[in-house]
């Protein structure tokens, strides 16, 4: 445990004490138990971020700062589609799981021999699930369940039709699947699932089609439906309790999800969650933040629109909210508050030790929260060069606005900083626990924001603004480069201990591993590694095409091996994805990454590393059909 | 670049410098609440409420009413074939054919 | 130039020898000689198997048995599109030109900084293409002509659609674009443009649509039409003259091309030519093959259907035909007659020096002829188990049948080897001078055969017989693997030094190097380096997706590079890339074919290969955005 | 694996063997030519000429004439943009705006 004192590495014990004391049902603390200690082992990846923490760390350090320019291809796989791949590849007991953007195939490959496909899953979706999707037709990961005696252990994908199926992780054949989000009213599924315990954690996503947001929890054992929470409208919806905010009123409690939309806007008032979860085992609390409010057009909806854009603690087993924090009430810029969560426990600056969650928001600004209660423990720009806020209030933890900046109808706003793809978008982060810092794949991206008009009309965009989108001011605005950054975080101290631009952003995200490493890849297709401690940049690759998922590690036969997906896309990849012209087009995105194709192509695969290459083939007569040569 | 209340530096003297020399429409600070957590102000010149104003969009409620509808169906589809499943331990997805 | 006979390698000093004595036109010339230098330059691959004699050999031999081990991927560019990709790319002077699958976008990269794109041509293409094109959307590669004082150099590329774009290779803008094949009649071009003095040549494909096929050449400089020489009709139309097969008669002369057809038939005829070409600088002869004559329902077309099935050998200048030998009349089986052309300097078996043409046949048997005359040298079968012929006459040069195995109205044909796949297909085979050995891709697939009578309409598919392929004896009957071979063939002795059996094929062919090795990739997407000498699997790598085109390989700075297409389709992959599950479909391939996906998935890219990954970014900051690190 | 007509061997043997073994159709074995290179025979009980037999494909003479038709058109515009290309030194696609 190298003495980290991070949460998911101290909750497989933790676990063991609650259920010896009676606390937890046994087939339920069984399941979650069986999954926090495949996480901790070097050889698994079984969740998004590795474990609970969402950390994205992994102990493994064959491959460290010495012997990293020696990391070549291993072996590859195309998933056989285009379209952005994001998220990262499960790996559970010597078999990889692969996610893939629409139709969302899964593919289990046999780490003995990859080069054969174990078992794949090829759902026929509804192609009009195409035409609904805001930002590509991305997926963001698989979920496993490791089984009990009742129920296999099972594979779940969130398709994008908004059906959730669970699979036979054995021979990937359908378990259950269940409707979650209905195209016709324009809600897709983009976010990957979540187990904690016997529950399968699904967002939604939808919210630039006035999509209400939710998050629901499934059955494993049959899909059915255990708590589904709301981020706006009455109390109950939302899982709002008597004890809801109790340590820190001022956040706002009872009655707001209504009381902060007018009329009835708040049934198409967005705050989807698309992102990233956390969970903390010993809390029993899942994190994940809620996304914009809907339309855009701020105008149209007066009020503060509770609960968009709120980091969100969830009781697990009831999906009550226990504590919300809401980072930008009433959103002006679609700063859709889904990023990543990761939990760490550090001393703050008084050297108390705190169990903290930080979260890198789409609005400019990283938070430390007290993950117990919600206590804002620090605030910081993400960038000197946010413009739209002056400070957070400490105290009542509302951002303070440069009205300079803000948007509203008959009136076009300039130079907003940070754009609507925000400072930081869907990259899932990690964080090195023995350097106590987070690796942040940040946007480096401002704009000029013009509201309109719209009706709503179920299953359309609803979004009544205009948008241009360029570099920040550190970047190349004559030539649309710039667009990224990636920064090493200190919480505590809030200092950035090295930064470094990027030509369009490392939109996927980063590894951090304990061989002084951070990994990433970036849009313009290069896989990087650095000396994590001062950013030194120390190896690269040129992938087939573009990264918007993240890296993953695990070690197989006593190799270490790095995994990451190429296929450009997301929302910077719709220009190229579905080859528009217009720079407003793509909501501002095909502007800003106009020069992105000169760089890289469509793709859509697995390309996986090691020290020299080593891997299954190292061996050539693996796989071969017959290894008889016949001579004359 | 800590940016609380009290924290002071280079990047937080801009913002203020910038936040005073700022012309055009109010910002809402938190400073007027109706309640915790209900602190939205109208910008100087737009309506505190839509409705009736020229930026009333003028929902149609049966547009509003569909996603709730949908849910409520998708749902009592999903409990028809848990139920299914529990009973006979096959999925049978077409509810059709329940 | 290693003791090597083989003739492009002595080409360029005998150019010069005419250039000097006066027998070619100075731009002419001029152009010409410039390919054939660039050719022999092991820095660049300037056209397909490299030189004009086709035999897709390198004397690089960086790589070699020792060390091929350690070879690994450099850097990887991907497409953008999936769909089969066939061919290899092209280097000249540092710069590598990627053709790609339907619309065929063409790609430069400076292989200084082959991270970024130099330029990209992304055509409109009308996408009716798609649905007439008959074996998935494959392109076979570009050609470059050198330029001159008058006119830059250019990139030639043909598209689907039937347009011939040329590109200045500069910047890849349009210099000419011409109308070669009209999909409303179901004409097509698959066919890798040649270049061979100041003419474009240029093949036709869609002979599963009646089409009656031509070769055309064009003038590089303004791409107006030289000549335009057809496969069946009127003599003056094939290029027929008074001395056609002169040496040969008993091959037929005059007139055929009429006379072998009923009435009209020759207009709906067939003989396209999508293949492989050679070019003879000395004789300036064009060597190349027609294709199957239409419709494949043998019954509706009495005759020999001359001149489809066809190795031809034409005067570049003019087009007119010197000698034709039709290795299968009147074809009962699709064996289309379109595969590579190699040619090579030998002693006969006599001991004479000849100067060869080799051309391994659909038909299941490996030609090689006299190139000067059209002679018979030997005709073997490519495998052991073809069973349509007893034997080849090889006096009148007529194969002998079994009547078992024909074909015919009313009458279901079964157990026939090879399919209409043929023992080989569109690989381009590859010929090492040294060892006098030509590395073969060979399919081991036969089939049932039953044909139905059915109207010609322009435009539409015009087959007439429904096909079941699977594998050869030798292949595994049960799962439907064990689909083809690699041989070691010695055309003088017609032994085969070595033969291995393969699970799909090497559908793409394959390189040899003086490194004494054969490289290949496979359809289930192993890139494969054996000892060609015996055949010894040294290495191996799993691509992101299955190959059907070719290795090339070259040097830049210093390095040895081989590169390889990845991208799973054409014939043999149309049940994966179109999802297609009738066995029948896809002209039986979906059958025969149906364990692919097992293995891979569709993909569409290039992986280039050194030893240890040497390349450009082993400097990590070459391209990187900025290599300034802000430490706080 | 020589299959010349002189050739011996394990192979030919067995192919020999399978030829006068075979039943069915004959097939042609080219020494029964009208001409050298015209030496196709129907098979047994099919028609020599398939027009007016139950083979007929009854061709329709303008489908038949479709791709003479447009390739000469093809050919007509590729001149047309050649010669303004020639003149003008631009290279123009569209016939229409020549
Ligand atoms: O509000 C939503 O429901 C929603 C969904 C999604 C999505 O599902 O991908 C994105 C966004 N919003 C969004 O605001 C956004 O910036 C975004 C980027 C991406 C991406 O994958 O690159 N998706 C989404
Ligand atoms: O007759 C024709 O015009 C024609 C065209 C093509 C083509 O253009 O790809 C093929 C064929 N025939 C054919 O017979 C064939 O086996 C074939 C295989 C492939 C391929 O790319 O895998 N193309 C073609
Ligand atoms: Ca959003
Ligand atoms: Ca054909």
């Amino acid at each position: 445990m190298n003495g980290s004192t991070s949460i998911g590495r101290l909750a497989s014990a933790s676990c063991v004490a609650l259920a010896v004391c009676g606390l937890l049902g046994s087939s339920v603390a069984v399941a979650n138990d069986k999954l926090i200690e495949l996480s901790e082992s070097n050889e698994n990846y079984v969740m998004p971020g590795k474990d609970y923490t969402g950390d994205n760390y992994s102990k493994l350090d064959q491959i460290n700062t010495d012997n990293v320019k020696d990391l070549k291809v291993s072996w590859t796989f195309s998933t056989g589609l285009l379209n952005g791949h994001e998220g990262t590849p499960l790996v559970v007991d010597g078999v990889m799981y692969i996610n893939s953007s629409f139709p969302n195939n899964v593919y289990a490959l046999d780490l003995d021999n990859p080069g054969k496909i174990k078992w794949q899953y090829k759902p026929k979706q509804n192609p009009a699930a195409r035409s609904v999707a805001c930002c590509d037709l991305v997926n963001r990961g698989l979920a496993y369940w490791p089984g009990d005696d009742k129920t296999p252990a099972l594979i779940i994908s969130n398709q994008l039709d908004g059906n959730v199926v669970a699979l036979k992780a054995e021979d990937g054949s359908l378990y259950w699947k269940v409707e979650n989000s209905d195209i016709k009213v324009g809600s897709t599924l983009t976010v990957a699932p979540y187990v904690v315990k016997d529950l399968v954690i699904v967002g939604s996503s939808g919210a630039e089609l006035g999509v209400r947001g939710y998050a629901t929890a499934y059955n494993a054992h049959d899909g059915s439906q255990v708590w589904r929470m709301y981020a706006t409208g009455p109390d109950a919806d939302i899982g709002i309790g008597d004890d809801f905010n109790k340590d820190n009123p001022q956040y706002g409690q009872k009655g707001l999800g209504l009381a902060t939309w007018e009329g009835d806007a708040w049934k198409i008032g967005g705050g989807t969650n698309w992102g990233w979860y956390a969970y903390d085992p010993d809390l029993e609390l899942l994190y994940y933040g809620s996304g914009n409010p809907s339309p855009w057009n701020e105008t149209m909806r007066p009020g503060d629109n509770k609960w968009t854009m709120t980091m969100m603690a969830r009781d697990i087993d009831s999906g009550e909210l226990k504590w919300g924090y809401q980072k930008t009430p009433h959103d002006e810029w679609d700063y859709a508050g889904v990023n990543v969560m990761m939990l760490s426990d550090q001393k703050d600056k008084d050297g108390n030790m705190r169990k903290l969650v930080t979260h890198p928001d789409r609005n400019g600004i990283i938070y430390t929260l007290d993950r117990t209660n919600g206590d804002l423990v620090s605030a910081d720009f993400l960038d000197d060069t946010v413009n739209v806020w002056t400070h957070v209030d400490m105290k009542t933890g509302i951002p303070v606005r440069d009205p300079e900046y803000g948007t509203r109808m008959d009136h076009k706003g300039k130079d907003i900083c940070p754009s609507a793809m925000g400072y930081h978008d869907q990259a899932h982060d990690s964080y090195d626990p023995e350097k106590e810092l987070f690796y942040l794949a940040i946007n480096h991206i401002c704009m000029d924001w013009e509201p309109f008009m719209l009706p709503y009309r179920a299953g359309q965009f609803f979004v009544g603004a205009t948008l241009s989108m360029y570099p920040g001011p550190k970047g190349d605005r004559q030539n649309y480069l710039g667009l990224g950054q990636v920064k090493a975080y200190n919480a505590i101290s809030g200092k950035y201990d090295w930064s470094v631009m990027e030509r369009f952003a490392a939109w996927g995200g980063t590894l951090a591993t304990a061989g002084d490493l951070v990994f990433y890849g970036t849009l313009d297709g290069y896989f990087k590694a650095r000396n994590s401690a001062n950013g030194e940049l120390l190896w690269k690759f040129k992938m087939p095409s573009g990264a918007i998922g993240y890296p993953m590690t695990y070690e197989h036969d006593g190799t270490q091996y790095v995994g990451i997906y190429y296929g450009v896309g997301g929302w910077p990849g719709v220009g190229l994805v579905f080859d528009l012209d217009d720079p407003t087009a793509g909501l501002g995105a095909v502007g800003a990454f106009r020069n992105l194709q000169n760089w890289t192509q469509q793709g859509g695969g697995l390309l996986v590393f090691s020290l020299n290459g080593k891997g299954p083939y190292d061996d050539p007569t693996l796989d071969e059909y017959t290894t008889e040569i016949i001579r004359q | 670049m800590k940016l609380t209340a009290k924290a002071t530096g280079a990047v937080l003297a801009t913002a203020a410098a910038l936040l005073i020399s700022t012309a055009g429409a109010f910002a809402y600070d938190g400073t007027n609440c109706k309640a915790p957590g209900n602190c939205w102000e109208p910008k100087p010149g737009y309506p505190e409420k839509v409705k009736g104003s020229k930026y009333d969009p003028k929902h149609d409620p049966e547009e509003l009413a569909k996603q709730g509808n949908s849910i409520k169906e998708m749902e009592a589809r999903n409990a028809a074939r848990t139920k299914h499943f529990q009973e006979t331990g096959e999925w049978v997805y077409d509810v059709d054919k329940l």
